[in-house]
């Protein structure tokens, strides 16, 4: 099973992006394009998960997924920042900062999982895609709150609107957010005549993403001067960690196994590009080269490779144990 | 010939998501005009950054201002507290204009 | 029927954008992106117009439709320019400016309008796309005209091949023309391979598209300085009489309710991608605040969401009547 | 069967495009795209010709093609120095850069050949793209050794880890080897849910493609000092006789008709990615006007219209004779 | 140590539609080598632009030249009649080459 | 007032396939901090070009550094035998940099 998802070609042309930059190839995908296929898989994502929560109407099962997903996302970074502070031996704004990265999620680490789940006939239920989009922002807020107690305020170059303004309205979460709502508005009828950019393409779609992530994760870690080996060690050791506590919580709170196993990699999973964009405003001291190279550089790949398949793994066989 | 004035050109180079901010403290140091360049990369003493939009975190923007040298140096002087703290970069250099156009 | 059309993913992709720029959220599609997709639309376009040319064959019907755009195209300025001059109390040179803006038409406005009137029954004819190709350029020669008479002619930094080859030759209308010539030539059997890009993801397509569209026209109308009550009340009221004038000469003239609609759509539309590249060069005195101002962030806005089930409406009602 | 080719529409729109920009239209695809369209057309092609080998095994008809492929990449930049030294009059170095992409592939050519011969019944083996991808370095060994003949070595601005390390690691290079594998790997039951966006997408996908490289290919040739007379014609003629000379060597060596003249396609193709990208580094005093001049606006649009055909007809008569 | 003169930049930010007609003015100038830049956005007395390529018609573009003091005063001559009506900006200033290349 | 100083700006437009050696060898002469910039298309002695990524061989950037008066002497003294045989381009100018911060 793990092996099967290593060899999926999504996988494999990730490893082939990785590859080609450690080989310094000059191979590259023009950001803008890549930048856009990100755009394009949370629309997708959105608009097919609303669209099953159109379908199957508003659940206890949906309620009780995403109060655990909102108490994981809340919670999640205050052991992150405590092993952090104590076995990373980061300072204190570092430490929340990365911590918010690994208490929120990651879209594309979600997409890839939930194809492999969908592939060994563990598919989550759609709802979980509710869940990802309230995954996303809580960790932030519990983040900047470890960051600035006791701490004076008042920074000349702030965001204007406050940083829970850039928080809720991050690009990536209202495009989420929106395109969920829009696919239970647009319904099964109103999805029909968009499936085929939305759903037809979306594995190709996310093979040339991971080309493209497989570049950029493996350059960053190339170019880092951040990472040592503790921050390495955390950013295996923090999924793993994160990752079985979700599958623990959805399987004791009564989910069913792939949708236990969704909730694993979506609290097993960093954020790499909501959490980063809030980050430089809100936290301008904290290093981008720690927390983006800890959470893209190599949670990302170790989640896409073995992550998911061992979270698929706990899933399975804790279920009905529990 | 034309007769041409000296005026100051101030750079900024910063993150992309600061932007609005250097925006708004050119705006309070009396510097209402000017212009966003993009870049493409680049290396300091917190590593090499490329243009990489999947987390546009940190790709850069160069702020660029023509204005006097009073103007100027209201900028500068409200910018340097954050130039420590902050991955900004700031040039200034002298430039000619056009007399009689507005650049203050 | 109306409440329909507004619920369709294309529009609420519009909204979702446009309520991301209102929020000051970052979210962005890439520019470069943007474009392409607006290259895109305009080859579907044409080539699905030339293919169903080149299925009817050249009816008297086609000739009457090219003549009323034509006559519209180049007569529906003259108006407009009186409006802005005695109402919007706008100088000559960007009177004329917009007048041509409101002559012209919008392509992507065509596109959302047909595949409503699609959905609600009423398809128009497939020679409506050459239709759409014959208006794009009149309306700018006699804006030219209106803003030169009695002035003075020699501009430096005038394009050396005159404006009349900047008109013709502008990106857009090449692409447009070209893909409907490229339809007719290939029929049914040339389009076939290729109609998966150009026919099955189309409506896929526009979504990611009006999603910029509401981002641009927002953020455009939120930065704009150059429209006030007179100019905005005119982006409203010029699409409604030009549109209604539209359907009526398209019925009067017998076409059938779903072309005559289409006429209707493409009277009341404003361009906002030929005509202002055109202006740039031919009228830099005027303010592309004002033009892209009116048409791009007010009329673009109200034709998609309120104006094409209007003209569907009168067309739908005046039908028969006439 | 000529004519036939000549009205496909990724030719009209190459034409489109070539037109529009002689026109001196504005008219332009945004640079990011193309090169992205560059970039999914090599996957596509090492996607599928992977699949089709995984399917046949490795046979001998695999192991000849290949051996054809490398003789003529290997061989053919030796004549074409030759002819460009003697009727060209060049100077070592340019007739060195520009027999090695004489010598080297053109993947759109090939991929638009492909398709014509498919269309016309003679379809290529899969295992041609991986003649091709084996096709494109050994030209570029060649030519650097006609260039640096009896010269002194060590350019300070060479790249560090040497010419052979650019070579083998250029990122089209890499891209298409890559997919070819992952194809492999895949196999068909991996390669059918990402076959909506890399095969039914293909021929829509060469359109646009097609429609840039014309206007590129025009501008090119509009801005060139670097053509003249002889280098066109040489420009022309090389692709005849590398051309004619592949399909002959393919019969000879018992391959199908429609490998064969994949194999002329190939060798009467001139590279103008992977080469120039090379050649850049490897000799930056050789004219970039020039064997681009030649490869991209002169041969690649001679090959799409005429030449292919020409290849196809060559093989099919030959056919039978050898 | 190499030898270095001193010549002019000019740099001129103009509409992208406007920059063949600025390209044709500078070769009347005498000025036929030059290098374009792109810009992200700005903010002026016409207001907020952005780089916005669907209606390709507001993106700017920074046509840059290297010239002697006469090729820079010839252009500025040529382009200062337009810099009051057109959206234009012109800036000047000193940068130093190496001596033996070519750049008037 | 914000103190400044003075120092050197060295610009050099290289074709991007080149700028990997412009990195090293500014790293050579002990410039380890620089930015690169996009361009977008130019005319010179060898005709006019695009920034064509098809081929991506003929687009080129340019790498600005902000450095001392040595810094700059020795990157010119080293890029210098090669401006004549390959496609670059070298300006340099002064630009001023706040005091204390590092520019050398
Ligand atoms: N001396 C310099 N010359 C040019 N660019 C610089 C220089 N120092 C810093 N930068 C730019 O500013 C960015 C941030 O600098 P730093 O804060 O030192 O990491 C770098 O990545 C460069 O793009
Ligand atoms: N003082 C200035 N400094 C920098 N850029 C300017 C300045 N004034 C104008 N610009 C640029 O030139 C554009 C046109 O200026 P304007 O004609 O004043 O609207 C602006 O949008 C800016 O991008
Ligand atoms: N005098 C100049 N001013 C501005 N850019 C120049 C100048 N000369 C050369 N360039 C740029 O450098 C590139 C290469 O120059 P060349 O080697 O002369 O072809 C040109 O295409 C321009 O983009
Ligand atoms: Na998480
Ligand atoms: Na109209
Ligand atoms: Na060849």
């Amino acid at each position: 099973m793990a092996v099967d998802a290593l060899f999926q070609p999504v996988v494999l042309f990730f490893l082939l992006g990785a590859l080609a930059a450690f080989a310094r190839s000059d191979l590259a995908v023009p950001e803008a394009v890549a930048k856009t296929i990100a755009l394009y898989l949370m629309m997708s994502i959105g608009l097919r998960g609303g669209g099953e929560v159109a379908h199957t109407g508003l659940t206890s099962a949906i309620l009780i997924a995403g109060a655990c997903g909102l108490a994981l996302s809340f919670l999640l970074p205050l052991p992150a920042f405590w092993a952090l502070r104590k076995l990373g031996k980061l300072d204190r704004t570092n430490a929340a900062a990365v911590a918010a990265h690994y208490g929120s999620v990651s879209v594309v680490t979600f997409a890839a999982g939930s194809e492999v789940l969908r592939a060994i006939g563990m598919a989550p239920a759609g709802f979980m895609v509710a869940v990802l989009a309230l995954m996303e922002t809580p960790a932030i807020l519990t983040g900047l709150w470890l960051a600035k107690r006791g701490q004076a305020q008042g920074d000349a170059i702030a965001p204007r609107g406050g940083l829970l303004h850039e928080t809720f309205f991050n690009g990536s979460v209202v495009l989420l957010v929106g395109s969920f709502i829009i696919g239970v508005i647009a319904g099964e009828k109103g999805f029909a005549p968009i499936a085929p950019v939305f759903d037809t393409l979306f594995k190709g779609m996310l093979c040339v993403f991971l080309l493209d992530m497989g570049l950029v994760a493996a350059r960053r870690l190339m170019d880092n001067r951040a990472l040592n080996l503790r921050t390495a060690a955390l950013a295996l050791s923090l999924p793993v960690t994160n990752g079985t506590l979700g599958v623990t919580l959805g399987l004791a709170a009564g989910l069913d196994a792939g949708s236990a196993a969704a909730l694993g990699i979506l609290a097993g999973s960093a954020s790499y590009i909501a959490v980063p964009a809030v980050m430089r405003l809100a936290l301008p001291e904290a290093n981008p080269g720690l927390y983006l190279g800890m959470s893209l550089a190599v949670t990302f790949p170790f989640n896409l490779t073995l992550g998911i398949p061992y979270y698929a793994w706990v899933a399975s066989h804790l279920h009905g144990m529990i | 010939m034309t007769e041409t004035i000296i005026r100051r050109r101030i750079e900024v180079l910063a993150d992309e998501p600061l932007i609005p901010a250097i925006e708004r403290i050119a705006a309070s140091a009396g510097i209402e005009h000017y212009t966003l360049l993009p870049t493409q990369g680049g290396m300091g003493h917190s590593g090499r950054w490329r243009d990489d939009q999947i987390s546009g975190a940190t790709a850069k923007v160069m702020f660029m201002a023509v204005t006097t040298e009073d103007g100027a140096e209201r900028l500068t002087d409200l910018l340097s507290p954050l130039l420590a703290t902050h991955p900004l970069m700031l040039l200034i250099s002298n430039v000619e204009v056009i007399r009689g156009l507005r650049f203050d």
